[in-house]
């Protein structure tokens, strides 16, 4: 069971190593909502909640526009079926939030680091509140976007439904990650954002939970 | 037939309540506190019906008869419906006690992302034609999103502050307004209305899902004999 | 190990129409099925509900091992497919493609049988090479390995001899010929010569008729 | 004009009368609806019969 996730992970990983479907449209996408926000905001003094909050925005649009490949590159090619005689339906979910989640913390570190090099207000005091959120907030956004992922990927219009679908599902995860990067530019403590981290954390188990006991129902028709 | 009429009756008699009877002073809200005879109630609803879409969202996804989906659908609908009222309603409201339409509110944000999935529901609906993966996946979608919602309705609004009659930080009067501590007779006609609004959201989720029906019937007799 | 694989009143349609009705067969080790019928009639959704892949509007399709029905998630492990609409990863090797899947299937001492199955459709001497480099008879060729890798006791061939030369065809009869010893096989095939691969026949286009004769009675 | 006056005065009976009227053209439609559909199906299930006896 473990090793056939790790399977699918692995091969996921080799396959965008070798193809590089999403990565370098990611990564080319970060760098071009970055410098927008830089244009768009030239001169102008921001104050850190306000970056903390479009922070986020350039993590979920990047997230949408990388983490729905997983699926439809396999429905396009029409490799389903591959994976649908090899295994249950439950291993390839966890193989695919696997890479999803890997996916997500390799956007939220190329983000960041990109952050903070070029917006010169964005200090953060409590670094250790500021990554729970980074964590807890990749591993909901992970969970959620490789479920609205599988759905989409049987849809007719692919593209443009994944944000429209993700984007309301999200908003209990990225108002709370947004509130906690707020809060650690101001310097709270981690204790203080006790709550948050609660809310954090039980959405990605449910939305987990609920997308393990239905995720059969998409992959087989 | 003769007890939707004596439903019509009972609806108007708690409208005419819940502008006539004394409901006492409620500091900070006043007699702008009636509208929790109205507002609160289509507010249930849409959540009593969205959580009914689910329940049929999840009938279907173990029978696989596609009425299970027509009846999902037509409960969202009806939520969506109540949804919409409730906002506007809250809204207009707004305006008179907090001065602007619309704040942010955690209450407004969480009305507005439940507007936002089930509009992103019909969008889904309409994006896919085969009507088995249609009613397959538009379920699964409902009830991920049903999942995530209670983290707005009921866990948000307690812990952001917010201005909304009892949210976290609100001044202490306007508390007994949510709390049931209200005025006796105030909260007789509350659950009235809420018992009245489930009768006619029953009434027209019976209409929509039989007329769906109907029609599916319809087209399979037409189907047939071409 | 005994084995049943059972279809009971199988009804498959897509939404108004009407694909196939009342399917019946029971199949055991050593007995063979042809599924026969032109374009359109229904081959291949029908094998897919036997595979599990798709499932049926009525009806059910069962597997028995010894008796004891087999879930069906577990039924991958039964069950080898091949077919014109299956699709292999093309960015990778032909002995990747099967070593990820031996992987995925949590076979153990995978490189022998990998080997094996290599060499029993003759692709050994290119099994470094890329998919996306493989003529559509050898991609035909790497899905028989793919579907015999894990031995299965239920062996599914839709079209079994498209784009496949008369040394393939050979090669397709002798696994078919390995297969019926032991297991079971299913053909779905609309060429005649084919058909004679196995023991039984359903053909769906004579099935559609005896249904229009029951609706104009 | 003694009515029009009250209401000119109490503005809040104005709003009743409003929610009233909408209530009663809610319910006047939805009465219409389920009519409708009443016969609607009746007439199908008709035929349906029909049918089944023909056969």
């Amino acid at each position: 069971m473990l090793s056939s996730i790790w399977a699918i992970f692995l091969k996921d990983l080799k396959s965008e190593i070798r193809t590089r479907y999403a990565l370098n449209a990611l990564l080319m996408f970060v760098v071009v909502t970055i410098s927008m926000i830089l244009f768009a905001t030239a001169g102008e003094v921001m104050s850190g909640e306000l970056l903390s909050g479009l922070l986020w925005v350039v993590i979920f649009f990047s997230a949408m526009s990388g983490l729905s490949r997983t699926f439809v590159s396999e429905e396009d090619r029409g490799t389903v079926i591959f994976l649908q005689l090899a295994t249950r339906p439950s291993v390839v979910y966890f193989g695919k939030l696997l890479f999803n989640l890997v996916l997500i913390f390799g956007i939220n570190f190329f983000v960041v680091i990109a952050y903070l090099l070029t917006m010169e207000n964005f200090k953060v005091k409590s670094f250790d509140v500021f990554l729970s959120a980074l964590i807890l907030g990749g591993l909901g956004l992970a969970s959620a976007s490789t479920i609205i992922a599988a759905i989409i990927a049987k849809a007719n219009t692919k593209g443009t439904l994944y944000p429209v679908l993700s984007f309301p599902v999200l908003l209990p995860l990225l108002i709370t990650t947004i509130n906690m990067t707020q809060l650690s530019i101001e310097g709270a403590k981690l204790a203080e954002t006790f709550g948050h981290l609660r809310i954090l954390f039980s959405y990605f188990v449910v939305v987990v939970i609920a997308s393990y006991l239905l995720f059969d129902y998409i992959w087989k028709e | 037939m003769i007890w939707k009429f004596l439903l019509g009756v009972y609806i108007a008699i708690i409208t005419i309540l819940a502008f006539v009877i004394p409901i006492g002073f409620i500091p900070g809200l006043g007699e702008r506190a009636r509208i929790i005879f109205l507002h609160v109630p289509s507010a249930w609803l849409s959540v009593i019906a969205f959580f009914v879409a689910m329940i049929y969202a999840v009938r279907y996804l173990r029978s696989k008869n596609i009425y299970e989906d027509v009846k999902s659908a037509a409960s969202a609908e009806i939520g969506f419906l109540f949804c919409f009222v409730t906002t506007v309603t809250g809204s207009i409201w707004a305006k008179f006690n907090w001065g602007s339409f619309w704040n942010w509110d955690p209450r407004e944000t969480s009305i507005f992302v439940l507007l936002l999935i089930y509009g992103a529901y019909f969008v889904l609906r309409s994006a896919i034609e085969v009507e088995e993966r249609k009613a397959t996946l538009s379920a699964v979608y409902s009830i991920i999103a049903f999942v995530t919602v209670p983290f707005f309705i009921f866990i948000m609004p307690r812990i952001m502050p917010g201005l909304h009659p009892g949210s976290k930080g609100d001044p202490e009067g306007a508390g007994p307004v949510v709390t049931f501590k209200m005025d006796p007779n105030m909260r007789i006609l509350f659950f009235a209305s809420l018992l009245g609004f489930t009768l006619v959201y029953l009434w027209i989720f019976k209409l929509r899902s039989r007329m769906e029906i109907l029609k599916i019937k319809i087209q399979n007799k037409i189907y047939q004999e071409v | 190990m005994e084995f049943r694989l059972i279809g009971k009143d199988i009804r498959k349609s897509f939404g108004r129409l009407l694909v196939f009705d009342s399917i019946n067969f029971e199949l055991i080790n050593g007995s063979s099925l042809a599924i026969a019928g032109k374009n359109g009639s229904g081959k291949s959704t029908l094998v897919k509900i036997i595979a599990g892949l798709l499932s049926p509007s009525s009806g059910e399709v069962i597997y028995q091992v010894d008796g004891r029905e087999i879930d069906k998630l577990d039924w991958f492990k039964f069950v080898g497919f091949v077919a014109p609409y299956l699709q292999l990863y093309d960015e990778f090797t032909g002995y990747e493609n099967l070593e990820i899947l031996a992987k995925i299937r949590g076979l153990k001492s995978y490189e022998a049988k990998i080997k094996n199955v290599l060499e029993r459709v003759n692709l050994y001497s290119r099994r470094d090479d890329l998919v996306r480099g493989y003529s559509s008879g050898m991609k035909q060729r790497l899905k028989y390995a793919c579907a015999l890798l894990h031995d299965p006791i239920v062996l599914i061939l839709d079209e079994p001899t498209s784009n496949l030369d008369s040394e393939g065809v050979e090669m397709v009869w002798a696994i078919a010929e390995e297969q019926k010893k032991n297991g079971i096989l299913i053909v779905a095939t609309n060429e005649p010569e084919e058909l004679k691969m196995c023991d039984e026949v359903i053909n769906l286009d004579e099935l559609k008729l005896k249904m229009k004769r029951q609706i104009v009675k | 004009m003694g009515l029009y006056e009250f209401l000119e005065k109490n503005s809040i009976y104005l709003v009743l009368i409003i929610a009233l009227i909408v209530w009663f053209s809610v319910f006047v439609y939805l009465v219409r609806v389920d009519v409708k559909l009443k016969k609607l199906e009746d007439e199908f299930a008709k035929l349906e019969n029909k049918e089944e006896v023909g056969k």
